[in-house]
C-alpha cells in the first residue's frame, strides 16, 4: 500500500509554465522549454496525421505548456482522438474553464487533460462566437466533465450539444444571465 | 332482575364492554381505512380484557400479543403501503339487504337467548370448582388441554395455518411469464 | 421470479439535513429502501468567488480562498500563492517554503481528523467525533499561534508567509507529535477493527481505477482505487521533494479504503512535519515580491494537493494587477460527480456512508 | 390474582388504588428522569465532556427543566398531517410503556405491583402495542422520513420481539412459571444468568433492538432519517415518545434483573436496593453501548435477527429442556 512512487523524468508540469510572449530573451536554451517543445511537436504531428491539417488552428507553448487551439467543429473529434489514441492516451480531465472575450467576440473554452501513462499535461482550447455560443459536449468522453460543462453553461453561457443533463448548476433554475460573462451586471436595467 | 353487587370486577366489565362496543360501532362509521384498523385494535384489546376478567389471563395476553399487536400492525402495514382515499358510499344492493337480514336475525337470537336465562340464579349456573387440578395458573390449564386432550386438533390447526400461509404466498406472487 | 411492484418515492435529502455536510441537496428516487436514482443539487453556498476575484488584486484574493474548503484553509492559501508565484517566477525564501509545508501538513491532518470524526458520526457513532476534536483543537491552537486565526488563516502571501514562527512554536509541535501518535493509535484500535463499522464500509461504494480517472477524481477518492497519484510526489511543488514520505494507496476503492487512507495520510503528514521542523533553515520569511503584482498576459494553471484532492488555479491575465479570469479546480466539486453512479441501486442506509466517504466540503463544491 | 377486583368498591379501596398508582408513577418518573440525567452524564464522561451542570447542583434538575420546556412548547401539528392520528399516536406508544411496569417486582413484598401468572407474557404483549403508536404517528405526520422511520421501527420491533420472547422461554422453562415473582424466587440458589448464558446474550441483543438503542437505533437514525418517526413531533407529544422510550429502558432493566440476575436477591442491602443496582447495570449498559458503537446496517439488522438470533434462541430452548429433563 505504501511504496515510493516512481519519479517521472519528463514533466512539462503546469506550475512551471512560462508565457512565451513575455519571456525575456534567454541566451542558453531552457531544458524545460525544449522538452515541452518536443511534446508539442509530437502531438501536433499525431493530430495532423490522424485528422488532417485543418482541425488545428494553432499550436503553441504557453510558458511551458503545450497548448492546441482546435477549430470549433472538430472539438469533439480532436478530444476523442487525444483520449483514445494509444500514443496519446490523455485519460485524466484535470480542469476545464470558459473565458469570455467580448472584445474579440468569442468565448474560449480550455481543457487541461493529463496522460497518466505518458505523464504529459496539455491544454486544448476552442472558440465559439459569443452570441449563440454552442459547443459539442465532451461529457461522454470524460464523465468528469459533466459538471464542468454545466458550470460553464451556467456561468459563461455556452450551450453544450449532446450533454445528457444540461441544467444550471450554481444559479437557480430560473436565473437570467450568465455571471461570468464580462458584460454581466447584477443591476437589472 | 337482581342487580349484582358493584364490585371492581363489575365496573371493569362495564367499562371494557363499553370500549368493545364503542370501538366496534366507531369502526363501522369511520370512513378511513386506517381508523378502522385502529378501532379493530381497540376491539381486540377490549376482548382481551374480558378474557382476563374471566380468569383466562393467558388467553387474554395471547389475544393482545397476536391480535392487538401483530395483526393490527399487519393491517396498518397493508394500508400504509397501498393508497386509500375515503371509501365511497356503496349503493344499496342485494348484498346490503342480506347483511341487514343476517344482522337482524343475530339480534333476535341474542335477545331470545338473554330472555330465556333466569338471571336471578345466574351465579349457580357457572359453578366454581374449588380446586382445579392445575391449580390457579391458567397457563397450566391451557397447556394441559392443548397437550393432552386436544393434541391432535391443535396439530391439525397448525397444519391448516401453514397451508394457508403457503397458499397466501403463492397467491401473492404474480404468475410467471 | 416476478417481483412485487412497489411505488417509487421521491425523497428530498437536504439542503437542511444533518449529514449532508452543509447545504448539499440530493434528490433520491426510492423504491422501498433502494435508491434508483440520485441527483445532487448544489449551489446553495455559491458565493461567486471566481467572479469576485476579477475585481481583486492577487494578494486580496487569498482570504477568499480561505473560505473555499474552510477546514483546510492553509492548503487553499498555498494553492493561490503557488499559482501566482509560478506565473510570475517569484522565488521565495527557503524558510517560508518550510513554514508553508509545516502549516499545510498540520492543516491537512486537522482536516483528515475532522473527516474521521464526521464520518463516524454519519455512521452513528458519536464518541470519535469528540475525540478527534480534542486532537484537532491542539492543531488549531498551533495554527492560531502562528497565523492569528483559528480557521480562516490568511497566512500565506505571494512571496512568502506573513509571520515567522513565534518562539517556542516548534517545541510545541514536537510536544504534539507523540500525543498525536498516541491518539492515532487509539483511533486505529477503537474504530478500524470494529465489526459493525467494517460491515458498513467494507465493499460498499466501490469503484474501479478507470472509472475514477475518467471522472477526474483526485486525492483520496482516486488513491483508494490503488492508483498512486499525489501532486506532492507526481508534480512536486514547494519543497516536498526534500522529505521522505509515502503515498498510501487503497486496493478496492470502497468506503473502508477511503476511511483508512485518511488515517494513513495523517501519519505521513506528521512524518513530513517532523522532518521539516528538524531541517528548517534560518532566514527571512518574505521574499522580494512587487507591492502590486502584475502577472504577464497569458494563461496559467497550477495545482497543489489539497486536503480533498487536486486544488488547481487557472488564471487568465491581461497584464493588469487583477486576473482577467480565474477558475478554481475544486476537488470536492469534481469528486462529488461520481455520487449519482455510486448511489444507484444502493440501500438508503448506505447513502450516508457513501456520501460521507467521498469527503466533500460544500464551501468548496459551490465556491 | 386481582384480589381487589372482587372486593366491594368502597372509598378506602379506591383511595388505596389511587395512592398506589401515584406512588408507582412518581417513582418511575423519578427513575426515568434520572436515567436521562445519568445517560447525559455518562456519555459526557465517555466523551470527555462535562455534561449538564447548570440546573441545580451538578445539573441534577436538568431533566425536569427539559420536561418542563417540552411541556410548555407550542403544540405544532403539520398542515398536511392526519390530525386525529397525529395526536393519538404518542398516547398509544406511551400508555403501554407505563402499563408494563405493573409486573416488574421491585421488592420481595411487591407492594403496588401485580403478581400476574402470565407476567412475562403480559410484558411482551403490551410492549408490542407501542409499535402501533409509532407506526400511526409516522404515517400521520405525512413526512417521508417519518414513514421510512416508522416502517423501519415496525419491522425491527416485530422481528426482534421473537428472539426476545424465545430467549425468555428458556428462563420460563427453568422456573416452570411465567410469573415473574416465582421466576425470581426460583433463582434463590443460582441466578439464571449462569445456566441461561446463551439466552441472556440473545436477550441483551434483542432488548437493545427492542429499545431502539445503539447499535440498533435505526428507526431514529439521525444521520439518515433526521429523527425517524418523530421528525414532525415537537413539544409534549415528542416528550411522550421520548418518555416512552426511557420508561421502556427502565422496564427492560427491571425485567432483565428479574429474569436473569435474581431480582431482589442479594446480601446485606435491602431487596429494592439490589433490584435498583441490577436494573441500573442494564441501564448503564445501554448508555455504554451508545458511547461505543456505530449504527448497524439495516439490511444486516433483519438477517441478524432471523438467521442468527432466532436459531440460537431455539437451540437454547432445546438445550434447556434437555438439561431440565436430565436433571429431573
Amino acid at each position: 500500500m505504501t511504496e515510493e512512487s516512481k519519479e517521472t523524468t519528463v514533466k512539462p508540469s503546469a506550475e512551471t509554465a512560462v508565457n512565451t510572449e513575455t519571456q525575456p530573451k534567454e541566451e542558453q536554451p531552457d531544458p524545460k522549454k525544449e522538452a515541452a517543445q518536443k511534446v508539442l511537436d509530437r502531438i501536433r504531428g499525431l493530430i495532423v496525421q490522424e485528422l488532417g491539417d485543418h482541425v488545428l488552428e494553432d499550436a503553441l507553448l504557453m510558458k511551458h505548456q503545450p497548448t492546441f487551439v482546435v477549430k470549433r467543429d472538430h472539438w469533439l473529434q480532436t478530444v476523442q482522438l487525444l483520449r483514445h489514441h494509444d500514443a496519446l492516451g490523455f485519460d485524466y480531465p484535470e480542469a476545464m474553464a470558459g473565458t469570455d472575450y467580448p472584445a474579440n467576440g468569442y468565448i474560449e473554452v480550455i481543457l487541461y487533460v493529463y496522460s497518466m501513462n505518458h505523464n504529459e499535461l496539455i491544454a486544448v482550447k476552442t472558440r465559439t462566437p459569443r452570441d449563440n455560443a454552442e459547443l459539442q459536449s465532451l461529457s461522454y468522453v470524460y464523465q468528469g466533465l459533466n459538471w464542468e460543462e454545466r458550470e460553464i453553461y451556467d456561468l459563461v453561457g455556452v450551450k453544450f450539444t449532446g450533454h445528457p443533463d444540461l441544467r444550471r448548476i450554481m444559479m437557480p433554475e430560473d436565473y437570467e444571465g450568465h455571471p461570468l460573462r464580462k458584460d454581466f451586471s447584477v443591476w437589472k436595467e | 332482575m337482581a342487580f349484582p353487587q358493584l364490585t371492581g370486577q363489575m365496573i371493569a366489565f362495564m367499562l371494557i364492554s363499553l370500549v368493545v362496543i364503542g370501538s366496534a360501532v366507531a369502526m363501522l362509521f369511520t370512513r378511513r381505512v386506517i381508523y378502522m384498523a385502529l378501532m379493530i385494535g381497540g376491539v381486540f384489546i377490549g376482548v382481551a380484557g374480558i378474557y382476563v376478567l374471566l380468569n383466562a389471563d393467558f388467553i387474554g395476553m395471547a389475544q393482545v400479543l397476536i391480535y392487538a399487536g401483530a395483526i393490527t400492525i399487519l393491517m396498518l402495514f397493508a394500508i400504509m403501503l397501498t393508497h386509500h382515499g375515503h371509501q365511497e358510499q356503496t349503493p344499496v344492493n342485494g348484498h346490503t339487504i342480506f347483511s341487514v337480514v343476517a344482522a337482524g336475525g343475530l339480534l333476535g337470537l341474542l335477545y331470545w337467548g338473554f330472555n330465556t336465562v333466569d338471571w336471578a340464579k345466574w351465579q349457580s349456573m357457572s359453578p366454581k370448582t374449588d380446586a382445579p387440578e392445575w391449580g390457579t395458573s391458567s397457563v397450566k390449564a391451557v397447556a394441559n388441554s392443548i397437550y393432552t386432550q386436544y393434541t391432535i386438533p391443535f396439530e391439525l390447526v397448525s397444519v391448516i395455518l401453514i397451508v394457508a400461509l403457503v397458499g397466501a404466498v403463492i397467491l401473492a406472487r404474480k404468475e410467471e411469464n | 421470479m416476478a417481483e412485487l411492484r412497489t411505488e417509487e418515492m421521491l425523497l428530498n435529502v437536504g439542503p437542511q439535513h444533518p449529514s449532508t455536510h452543509g447545504v448539499l441537496r440530493v434528490v433520491i428516487k426510492l423504491d422501498g429502501e433502494i435508491i434508483r436514482e440520485a441527483t445532487p443539487v448544489i449551489g446553495y453556498l455559491h458565493r461567486g468567488t471566481e467572479k469576485l476575484s476579477e475585481d481583486l488584486q492577487y494578494q486580496q484574493i487569498i482570504p477568499y480562498f480561505d473560505r473555499l474548503d474552510y477546514i483546510s484553509a492553509m492548503l487553499n492559501n498555498h494553492a493561490i500563492v503557488n499559482a501566482v508565484e509560478k506565473a510570475m517566477d517569484i522565488e521565495i525564501p527557503e524558510r517560508a517554503e518550510y513554514l508553508r509545508v509545516i502549516v499545510g501538513e498540520l492543516n491537512r491532518t486537522a482536516a483528515h481528523l475532522l473527516f474521521v470524526g464526521a464520518y463516524l458520526l454519519d455512521l452513528g457513532a458519536m464518541s470519535p467525533f469528540l475525540y478527534v476534536f480534542m486532537t484537532r483543537e491542539r492543531i488549531i491552537e498551533l495554527l492560531n499561534e502562528i497565523s492569528g486565526a483559528r480557521l480562516t488563516y490568511n497566512y500565506m502571501r505571494v512571496g512568502g508567509v506573513k509571520y515567522d514562527a513565534p518562539p517556542g512554536w516548534f517545541a510545541k509541535i514536537r510536544e504534539f507529535i507523540p500525543y498525536f501518535k498516541e491518539m492515532y493509535q487509539l483511533f486505529d484500535d477503537l474504530i478500524t477493527g470494529n465489526e459493525i463499522f467494517i460491515s458498513r464500509v467494507k465493499g460498499i461504494g466501490s469503484y474501479g481505477q478507470e472509472e475514477a480517472i475518467n471522472y477526474g477524481l483526485s486525492g483520496i477518492p482516486l488513491r483508494s482505487t490503488g492508483f498512486k497519484w499525489d501532486l506532492r510526489k507526481n508534480k512536486s511543488y514547494s519543497v516536498y521533494d526534500r522529505f521522505d514520505f509515502e503515498i498510501p494507496v487503497g486496493t478496492n476503492g470502497d468506503n473502508y479504503d477511503r476511511y483508512y487512507l485518511h488515517l494513513l495520510e495523517m501519519e505521513q503528514s506528521m512524518r513530513i512535519v517532523e522532518q521539516a521542523i528538524d531541517s528548517i533553515p534560518e532566514g527571512p520569511v518574505m521574499g522580494k515580491a512587487p507591492k502590486i503584482l502584475r502577472i504577464p498576459a497569458g494563461e496559467y494553471y497550477a495545482a497543489v494537493e489539497g486536503a480533498k484532492g487536486e486544488l488547481g488555479v487557472y488564471i487568465v491575465s491581461d497584464g493588469k494587477d487583477k486576473p482577467y479570469r480565474m477558475k478554481i479546480r475544486r476537488p470536492s466539486f469534481v469528486n462529488l460527480q461520481i455520487i449519482p453512479s455510486l448511489l444507484k441501486d444502493q440501500n438508503i442506509a448506505d447513502f450516508i456512508a457513501i456520501l460521507g466517504s467521498i469527503d466533500i466540503v460544500l464551501g468548496e463544491v459551490d465556491a | 390474582m386481582f384480589e381487589w377486583l372482587n372486593q366491594p368498591f368502597t372509598p378506602m379501596t379506591v383511595l388505596g388504588m389511587v395512592i398506589g398508582g401515584v406512588i408507582v408513577l412518581s417513582v418511575i418518573l423519578l427513575v426515568v428522569a434520572y436515567s436521562i440525567y445519568a445517560q447525559r452524564k455518562i456519555l459526557a464522561a465517555m466523551h470527555l465532556r462535562i455534561g449538564p451542570n447548570r440546573v441545580g447542583p451538578f445539573g441534577l434538575f436538568q431533566s425536569f427543566a427539559d420536561i418542563l420546556k417540552l411541556l410548555l412548547k407550542e403544540d405544532i401539528v403539520p398542515a398536511k398531517a392526519d390530525k386525529a392520528m397525529f395526536l393519538i399516536g404518542p398516547m398509544i406508544t406511551y400508555v403501554p410503556s407505563f402499563m408494563v411496569l405493573a409486573v416488574i417486582p421491585y421488592t420481595a413484598t411487591h407492594l403496588f405491583t401485580a403478581e400476574l401468572n402470565v407476567g412475562v407474557l403480559y410484558y411482551i404483549a403490551l410492549s408490542s402495542i407501542s409499535v402501533i403508536g409509532v407506526v400511526l404517528g409516522a404515517w400521520a405526520s405525512n413526512n417521508k422520513y417519518s414513514i421510512i422511520g416508522g416502517l423501519r421501527s415496525a419491522a425491527q420491533l416485530i422481528s426482534y420481539e421473537i428472539p426476545l420472547a424465545l430467549s425468555i422461554l428458556g428462563v420460563i422453562l427453568m422456573a416452570g412459571s411465567m410469573n415473574i415473582v416465582e421466576i425470581v424466587e426460583a433463582q434463590k440458589n443460582m441466578w439464571f444468568i449462569v445456566p441461561q448464558i446463551i439466552g441472556f446474550s440473545v436477550f441483551i441483543i434483542a432488548a437493545m433492538a427492542e429499545l431502539s438503542r445503539v447499535p440498533f437505533d435505526l428507526p431514529e437514525a439521525e444521520s439518515e432519517l433526521v429523527a425517524g418517526y418523530s421528525t414532525e413531533y415537537s413539544g409534549f407529544r415528542f416528550a411522550f415518545y421520548m418518555l416512552a422510550e426511557y420508561v421502556y429502558i427502565t422496564a427492560m432493566g427491571g425485567l432483565a434483573a428479574a429474569l436473569y440476575l435474581g431480582g431482589w436477591e442479594g446480601p446485606l442491602l435491602p431487596g429494592w436496593a439490589w433490584y435498583g443496582i441490577k436494573a441500573g447495570l442494564f441501564i448503564f449498559l445501554t448508555f455504554w453501548l451508545q458511547g461505543t458503537f456505530p449504527r448497524i446496517r439495516n439490511t444486516l439488522l433483519m438477517t441478524f435477527s432471523w438467521k442468527v438470533l432466532i436459531p440460537i434462541s431455539i437451540l437454547n430452548i432445546i438445550l434447556t429442556a434437555i438439561i431440565k429433563i436430565a436433571v429431573a
